[in-house]
């Protein structure tokens, strides 16, 4: 079954952790885009999106993770990945998305990477 | 014990597989995993087919929003080669102009206002080996292929 | 924010997939993974989904196997609606008498010497919920029907 | 990658256990008729399938399991399949393959049950 796309949020210390799952692609890409909005509007600047049960974007999913990077950045936030599909890691190297946002294989390793960053 | 399948040999010639799919939500989906099935017949590794399957998802993309088609049609065309992998891609829209088109710059699109869209070409020709295409007033034939 | 997709609307009528694929081996997956693509499309559970894909997958074994048809080749419509997902697959081969099949029964065939084939009809006829075959000198078509 | 049809054979006391990895069709099922020979030749009368590995099954592949069947009928054996995805195991339904072999969800499970049958 296409699933519908879910995602969820959730707090780890001080970064803002959200899980997707399904296809990334305008659906997708604006439901992100919705849970990223209402976690920025609370507060916090560090955001790790757990791309692990999300195996294909498009690139209009791509297009809403450019919209959030831009709000990110704005206030000097931080925007990281984890679990990506070798696809999609291959989608943001093509991109250059990795100029401005990690990529972790774990969210383990992501928390603690994030934790430590200034 | 049991007879095997007969008759199966073929000529090269007809490894072709020809899928039309609507213009309907979700239906690049299904062309996707149409790409995916025929690269792994073909056993491209795992890493390529899936490549494979976004270029083609990306050029169904293309064609639903951008083509205005009246059939509201994708026609494509799988080639199987013993080298590589072709996929053409059809629609018989109002075309467009390649050329015209201006390279995705993340730098600049993460200014504000600035359109973040237009990654879908980009992503096709990075994830093949090769992208061609032919577009004019009758529809755009998409070409792409993938090496073994 | 981004726009999303434009002018993705279409009449119900369009809702069909054309796919042809060549009698190779393997193929009969390609035409199972789209099956499948498209049962997930229109939300399908898990268990029709897969119920479906094996049907298309025996039906075009039994086009690859027994049809003899010179073009070699298989040529598939899926019709999604509401309520079904009707699957028409064409052969233009020699044809049979379905009503000339004997059933398959499995203790017969534990007999020493007794041939083991012949479950692909009965596999097919389960799988969906109605399975159709005209079948002449110029080829076989089967309809088969998925309740949603 | 369509995987190459792979068994694995080992033997857990009175079991012949058959690993399959892969499409069984009408290579994958000639695959495990022959070894369940080669174990059939070297003696013992109880033999399980995982089919774990194996997510899709043909009506040709199937074939070659009623011949292991019958052969194994002959000599009074006992013949069990495990980890079976749903579509295999509607297939074996179909077939009425239930009335002469057991179907259980695990290897252990299995291993268990036919190590106490006779
Ligand atoms: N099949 C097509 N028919 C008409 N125009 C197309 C087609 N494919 C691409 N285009 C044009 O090329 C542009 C760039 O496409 P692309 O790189 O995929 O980015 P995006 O779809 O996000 O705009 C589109 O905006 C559109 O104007
Ligand atoms: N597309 C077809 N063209 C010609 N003959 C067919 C076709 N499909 C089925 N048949 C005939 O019907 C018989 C039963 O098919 P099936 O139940 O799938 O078992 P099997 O393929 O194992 O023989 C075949 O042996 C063949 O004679």
């Amino acid at each position: 079954m296409l699933d519908s796309f879910t995602v969820d949020t959730r707090r780890e210390g001080p970064v803002w952790v959200f899980s997707t799952h399904g296809y990334i692609n305008n659906v997708g890409g604006e439901t992100i885009a919705k849970r990223f909005e209402e976690a920025h509007a609370d507060g916090g600047s560090k955001y790790l999106f757990d791309l692990g049960d999300s195996k294909i974007i498009n690139s209009i999913g791509v297009s809403f993770l450019i919209e959030i990077l831009e709000r990110i950045l704005e206030t000097n936030g931080t925007m990281a990945f984890c679990n990506c599909a070798p696809i999609i890691e291959k989608t943001f190297k093509i991109m250059g998305i990795m100029q401005y946002a990690t990529i972790y294989p774990t969210v383990k390793e992501a928390l603690a990477g994030m934790r430590e960053a200034v | 014990m049991n007879s095997a399948r007969e008759d199966i040999t073929h000529p090269e010639s007809v490894k072709e597989i020809n899928l039309t799919i609507p213009m309907i939500p979700d239906m690049e989906i299904a062309a996707g995993k149409t790409a995916e099935a025929v690269a792994e017949v073909m056993n491209l590794d795992e890493d390529k087919t899936a490549e494979v399957s976004m270029a083609l998802i990306e050029a169904c993309l293309n064609s639903f929003e951008h083509s205005h088609s009246e059939d509201r049609k994708v026609y494509i065309t799988f080639r199987v080669e013993d080298s590589e992998l072709t996929i053409i891609l059809r629609d018989k829209g109002s075309g467009f102009d390649p050329e015209s088109v201006e390279k995705p710059d993340l730098e600049r699109m993460l200014r504000p206002g600035i359109r973040k869209r237009g990654w879908g070409l980009k992503l096709m020709e990075s994830m093949m080996d090769s992208l061609t295409i032919e577009s004019g007033p009758g529809g755009t034939v998409v070409t792409m292929k993938k090496k073994r």
